[in-house]
């Protein structure tokens, strides 16, 4: 059998993943993408959320990253809506030519 | 077992995250978020959350990803443009990346030497029940506040993405 | 019983002609405003009807107002005997001059403008009277001067009357600077406002031997007093503020506003017992001014003029009275003369308004067979301040002279002097009014009922307001003093007596002889009709340098160099400048700002780890 | 050890019927829906046409694999593979009866008992629409696409009534096993009127389980809700260009999606494998529903209408006398009686299903996203309103 897993690991796990968001916002150059990069950062938080619920156990983690998720859905709706419009407005989704207030 | 189930989903999700990065064309991204948010399903459940698990499912799956899926779709985005204009985060987005998993990788090690190891099955507080509980004591408050944030985001969603009635 | 809804009703009244009164028909605005007053006289009645006898003062908590510290000052009302009196003198007699003011202002512009004013006026009167702490109080006296300010400058189209108004209003302000530093000392002297509470932390005090806490405060209040009630040395406003319409002179400038200051002293009479050098002050301010203004007064031909001193003279009397500790008998005659001076600037109003605004004595005369109701009441008015026994000045001036020759004789002499020059000029006024020949050129007729019933009616009051004996009803709020002394009753009556044929000598049996002693005073006579060159003097002395420091020093170096332009316009390139270098990292570009979030929370996180908050 | 041997005998006998009954479900169907319209359906094929399914499967993986070359290779291959495994995975944790002892084992009659059961379903569910929406994308066709939009629009829209009535039972059963709600149904009112949750008290959920249904028809993309597949408009849909064995994968996904609707819907509506009418009785149903089959194919095989008929039915009837023979096996019925009585409900509403697409037309697009967001939601609301009223109270 192989050895348990350390709760380290999920941890390390997660900021890989936090990291890759980051990654992805900083080099993406799709409005989209950019976007998934910040729900793949929440996705990473939301894994050690669950990892020191599990810790302590206690649920409270759980119960912030269900607040997260809620959020993210929240965010995911009206986000996308503003792509539609930005899209409508503009004829582009590249993040580098959406760069004044004003058309 | 469940260390095997680690590495495998680990590998996955990263692999996928990965794949988020490098792939040009936002759907392949999408789908690669998909795989992210399902193997860290499992590893939720792996932890003991099997409610926070389906959550992840239906409302990152279900929900939030078929938005993306959809919007793709429909504004047919199409691969990416090289820009020059973002010059900080091109030059200094690499470096900092670094030092980031760097920083955090020490910080794990050095303040949280001595975290339990994770065995299925060792804890299984994350039911339903148990949330629900939570939920509708402690954390009433936020819940109620979470909620109405979700009646204006739809309302935002519906006004933004309404047609212009001329 | 709730106190607050006296004050309430003319405030409904004002919110209701000022905001919609444009919209109103004038039936409608003059059953509003007459409405709302009559309401609370009522009301008023019927309260104290109900708190009678009333020996103990009945108070009423409404919230906390400022709570800040040791200090806290509560919305509190409260009613005593003394509040009971200011009550029924501001309610009633308002109710009289709104009335009149039905027919005065029937065909002036800005019809509903004027009552909403004057109910605002009520509004504040009744808070100022019916507060129990120096604040609320003086949230009501800042709230007459308002309302002064709005009704004198009422013709606003007329430079005269702005100016008159700007002018009362600034001459408060410095009387007001003196009342609110009253107002911090006596907080930081007994930590509270609440009179009763003041009462009670200075019973523990000696009185004071040498100017001490209680002198100051007592000053600096008597201060407020003189800016609203027109004492030296800022009485000058009042006369001004003839500008406004007559029944505004009338309720504002003699019956009720101006003698807030009497009723303030009276109200904190537990300090000024206290403080006897800031009594004595009072008294002889309160003295000064009253043979000051009355010499004036014989001078000036301006019906209004001659009243407007009249008043400043008798609120001398009310000050000197009070001066010398008869509270009762300066509260007294501060009601009686609330009856006649304002049957006075009523009756002379009923004259400048059927004459269409001529106010000038020279042009009046023998009024008497045009118009009778005003005759007769305004020579009752005139009988009242003259002292003519019998009628209610006379009792009111002799409680005060009384206490003043207990006090000082020297005082009583020239007090009673002034009587003599107080029945003297306002008969002469009424003489010049009523009797010779009309030496105008309008056709007068009698004033309608609207206006000759409140007439009427005050005419009675002023005849036989002296029956009432104030000072007794007082007589739980200041000790009963006996200063009852036949020979200065007799003594001030022969004065007014003998006032009174001067003036009948000098302006009816031999005008000619008038004219003679004008020329005969010669330089004294100019000194004293161009008002002791009072206002010129304070012009050439206070306003002309503080106008030139204002504007070469406050306005063009401190404001325009210092303020306007190292400040605001340094600050403003300053940053712009700045600005304009960290404009170049708000590129537009979210990757970039999303680089430096990056980088700054790594930063944080970096520093929260070194430091060793991470565990 | 004997945890994994159980678990892989359950998934081969699972998997055996369930690929058994969705080959055999499209038979059934076209033989209603040719009975509904007076035909007779697939006949050449074996007796009755009995072996169209196996004609058809091999037609299928032996027709050519062709890949369009304007497709997005990579997404246009895994959109069928994702839709049928998703479509698949639902079955695992469906209990198709009580706990039973076999040789001395004790075993649930379902492959995996999850706490949060009716949670995958609905996360299977919700992920099951990239299948569709992926197929329509990768087509790089504006029929597929818009089918695929279509598909996902509707599949969102009637997710949101489906799991508001899901809950109404919920709230009855206060947990999310299915085999705790199933449980929670047990037993008779009155003794005769099962305890089902469309009978339950305190509040019948009639409602609920209609609102299901249909909220079920358009998740499954059915008839009268079949509009991602619309042929007179879009062609085909989502499948346009798909044939052969990633087409089979469509299809076969389309109807274990309605076999797992009809099963959820059983288990929360219906009781699941609770017979009925009390027991003694109800052993014996299902004894006499097989040998009235048998009678029926003797007395056909008596009259034949065709010439094989007197061979064929014979054998028929052969063979539903030896299933109510064992169905009479008293060791057998603990098993086999649960398994029947689930199995007859869910075969009721799967016919229900082949029925309705015999009979009614379809949406047009606008009412059916007005059907669910005016209609089947408001609906669902109240009725959720109402249950939680109700079990709060009483």
């Amino acid at each position: 059998m192989l050895p348990p897993v350390p709760l380290s690991w999920y941890l390390i796990l997660s900021a890989i993943l936090f990291a890759l968001g980051v990654a992805g916002f900083l080099y993406r150059k799709s409005i989209i993408t950019v976007f998934m990069s910040i729900e793949l950062m929440l996705n990473a938080v939301n894994l050690s959320f669950v990892a020191f619920s599990y810790e302590y156990r206690r649920i409270d983690g759980h119960i912030y990253s269900f607040f997260v998720m809620v959020v993210a859905a929240a965010e995911a709706a009206v986000g996308l809506a503003i792509i539609l419009t930005v899209f409508k407005n503009r004829g582009t989704l590249q993040i580098d030519e959406v760069d004044s207030m004003k058309l | 077992m469940d260390t095997v189930l680690f590495i495998i989903f680990a590998v996955v999700a990263i692999v996928c995250g990965f794949n988020l990065i490098f792939q040009k064309h936002p759907i392949s991204s999408a789908l690669s978020l998909i795989g992210v948010m399902s193997s860290l399903a499992v590893l939720y459940l792996l932890l003991g959350a099997e409610f926070i698990a389906m959550a992840q499912m239906i409302v990152y799956g279900g929900a939030v990803m078929v938005l993306f899926i959809f919007v793709i779709m429909l504004l047919n985005a199409g691969t990416e443009k090289a820009s020059s204009k973002s010059w900080f985060a091109q030059f200094a987005g690499l470096p900092l990346l670094c030092l980031f998993v760097a920083v955090l990788a020490f910080l794990i090690r050095a303040a949280l030497p001595a975290l339990p190891d994770v065995r299925f099955g060792r804890w299984f507080g994350g039911t339903a029940e148990n949330i629900g509980k939570m939920l509708f004591t402690q954390y009433l408050l936020p819940f109620e506040v979470i909620s109405i944030l979700i009646l204006i985001a739809i309302l935002g969603a519906v006004v933004l993405a309404r047609k212009e009635i001329d | 019983m709730t106190l607050w809804l006296i004050p309430f009703f003319p405030l409904i009244g004002f919110l209701l002609n000022g905001l919609f009164g444009k919209r109103l028909s004038k039936s409608v605005v003059n059953l509003i405003a007459i409405g709302s007053v009559a309401v609370s006289f009522l009301y008023v009645a019927a309260l104290l009807f109900k708190l009678s006898p009333l020996t103990t003062a009945y108070s009423e908590h409404y919230f906390t107002w400022i709570q800040s510290g040791f200090l806290q000052i509560g919305f509190d009302l409260f009613v005593d005997r003394l509040t009971a009196v200011m009550l029924l003198i501001v309610t009633g007699v308002g109710l009289l001059i709104h009335i009149y003011s039905i027919g005065y202002m029937a065909h002036e512009g800005g019809y509903y403008r004027f009552f909403s004013y004057l109910n605002l006026f009520m509004f504040f009167m009744l808070l100022l009277v019916l507060s129990s702490n120096l604040l609320i109080m003086f949230v009501g006296w800042e709230g007459v001067g308002l309302c002064s300010y709005l009704l004198v400058g009422f013709y606003f189209t007329e430079d005269y009357a702005t100016n008159a108004g700007n002018k009362a209003f600034i001459v408060n302000r410095i009387g007001d600077f003196g009342f609110s530093l009253g107002i911090f000392l006596t907080v930081i002297t007994f930590k509270t406002l609440d009179f009763e509470k003041i009462a009670a932390g200075v019973a523990n005090m000696p009185v004071e031997t040498t100017a001490g806490v209680l002198t100051a405060i007592t000053l600096l209040l008597f201060v407020g007093a003189t800016g609203k009630s027109a004492q030296i040395p800022l009485y000058v406003w009042l006369p001004d503020a003839m500008a406004g319409p007559t029944p505004v002179s009338a309720l504002i400038h003699a019956a009720t506003m101006v003698t807030a200051g009497v009723y303030m002293i009276a109200r904190v009479s537990f300090l000024y017992d206290h403080a006897p050098h800031a009594m004595n002050v009072v008294a002889l301010i309160g003295l000064l001014t009253a043979v000051f203004a009355a010499t004036i007064g014989v001078t000036q031909n301006d019906i209004k003029k001659v009243f407007a001193y009249s008043t400043v003279s008798q609120l001398g009397y009310m000050f000197l009275g009070v001066g010398v500790g008869a509270y009762s008998a300066g509260i007294f005659h501060l009601m009686t003369h609330a009856f006649f001076k304002a049957l006075l600037f009523l009756g002379a109003g009923s004259i400048i308004h059927r004459l269409s605004g001529e106010q000038d004595l020279r042009h009046m005369g023998g009024l008497r067979k045009a118009m009778p109701i005003t005759f007769y009441t305004l020579g009752v008015a005139s009988l009242a301040i003259s002292g003519f026994p019998g009628f209610s000045g006379f009792f009111s001036k002799d409680a005060i002279l009384s206490a003043v020759y207990a006090h000082s004789p020297w005082m009583f002499w020239i007090g009673v002097f002034t009587a003599g020059l107080t029945a003297f000029y306002v008969f002469r006024a009424y003489f010049l009014a009523f009797f010779g020949n009309y030496r105008g050129h309008h056709h007068p007729h009698e004033s309608p009922a609207v206006m000759t019933v409140p007439l009427i009616v005050l005419a009675v009051l002023a005849a036989g307001g002296g029956f009432i004996n104030v000072p007794a009803w007082l007589s739980t709020v200041f000790p009963l003093a006996e200063h009852a002394n036949a020979s200065a009753m007799i003594i001030s009556a022969s004065f007014g007596i003998l006032g009174i044929v001067i003036a009948w000598f000098l302006y009816v049996a031999r005008p000619a002889m008038a004219e003679s002693l004008k020329t005969a005073a010669g330089p004294l006579y100019t000194l004293i009709a161009n008002k002791y060159y009072v206002d010129e003097l304070y012009t050439g002395f206070i306003v002309k340098p503080l106008e030139g420091i204002s504007r070469f020093v406050l306005w063009r170096g401190v404001d325009e160099g210092l303020i306007d332009g190292a400040l605001v316009n340094g600050l403003g390139r300053t940053v712009r400048g700045w600005g304009g270098l960290l404009r170049r990292l708000q590129s537009g570009s979210i990757r970039n700002y999303a680089a430096w979030v990056f980088a700054g929370s790594l930063l944080v996180i970096v520093v929260l780890g070194l430091a060793g908050g991470f565990r | 050890m004997s945890f994994y041997i159980i678990s892989l005998i359950k998934i081969a006998i699972v998997f055996a019927v369930f690929m058994t009954t969705l080959a055999y479900l499209q038979w059934v169907e076209r033989k209603v829906l040719a009975h509904i319209q007076s035909r007779t359906g697939p006949l050449r094929v074996g007796p009755h046409g009995l072996m169209q399914p196996l004609a058809d499967v091999f037609k299928l993986l032996t027709k050519e694999d062709l890949l369009p070359p304007y497709v997005n290779r990579f997404f246009y291959l895994l959109a069928p593979f994702i839709a049928v495994s998703l479509a698949l995975i639902s079955i695992s944790i469906i209990p198709f009866g009580p706990e039973v002892t076999v040789f001395g084992y004790h075993t649930f009659m379902q492959i995996s008992d999850v706490n949060v059961g009716i949670l995958f379903i609905l996360a299977i569910g919700a992920v099951s629409v990239y299948g569709v929406a992926l197929a329509g994308w990768s087509s790089n066709n504006k029929y597929s696409l818009l089918g695929g939009l279509r598909s996902s629009a509707q599949m969102i829209s009637y997710e949101l009534p489906f799991t508001l009535v899901i809950v109404s039972p919920l709230l009855l059963a206060n947990q999310l096993s299915f085999r705790g709600i199933t449980d929670s149904q047990a037993g008779y009112y009155l003794g005769f009127i099962p305890r089902w949750n469309i009978f339950q008290m305190p509040f019948p959920q009639i409602f609920a389980f209609i609102i299901f249904m249909i909220a079920g028809f358009a998740e499954t993309n059915r008839v009268p809700f079949d509009l991602p597949e619309a042929e007179n408009e879009l062609v085909a849909g989502f499948h346009t260009e798909y044939s052969s064995m990633k087409f089979a994968c469509f299809f076969m996904s389309e109807y274990a999606n309605m076999v797992t609707i009809t099963c959820v819907a059983t288990l929360l509506f219906l009781g699941g494998w609770h017979p009925l009418f009390p027991a003694p009785y109800s052993n014996w149903v299902a004894t006499a529903v097989f040998v009235l089959a048998a009678l029926m194919c003797f007395y056909h095989a008596a009259q034949p209408a065709r010439k094989w008929d007197r061979i064929t039915f014979p054998i028929f009837g052969i063979a539903f006398l030896v299933l109510a023979a064992l169905f009479a096996i008293p060791l057998f019925q603990p098993v086999l009686v649960p398994a029947f009585w689930f199995l007859a409900k869910v075969g009721c509403l799967l016919f229900t299903y082949i029925w309705v697409r015999g009979t009614l037309p379809r949406f047009r697009y606008d009412q059916l996203m007005k059907f669910a967001w005016t209609f089947l939601f408001p609906c669902a609301l109240i009725n959720l309103l109402l249950t939680a009223f109700c079990v709060a109270i009483f």
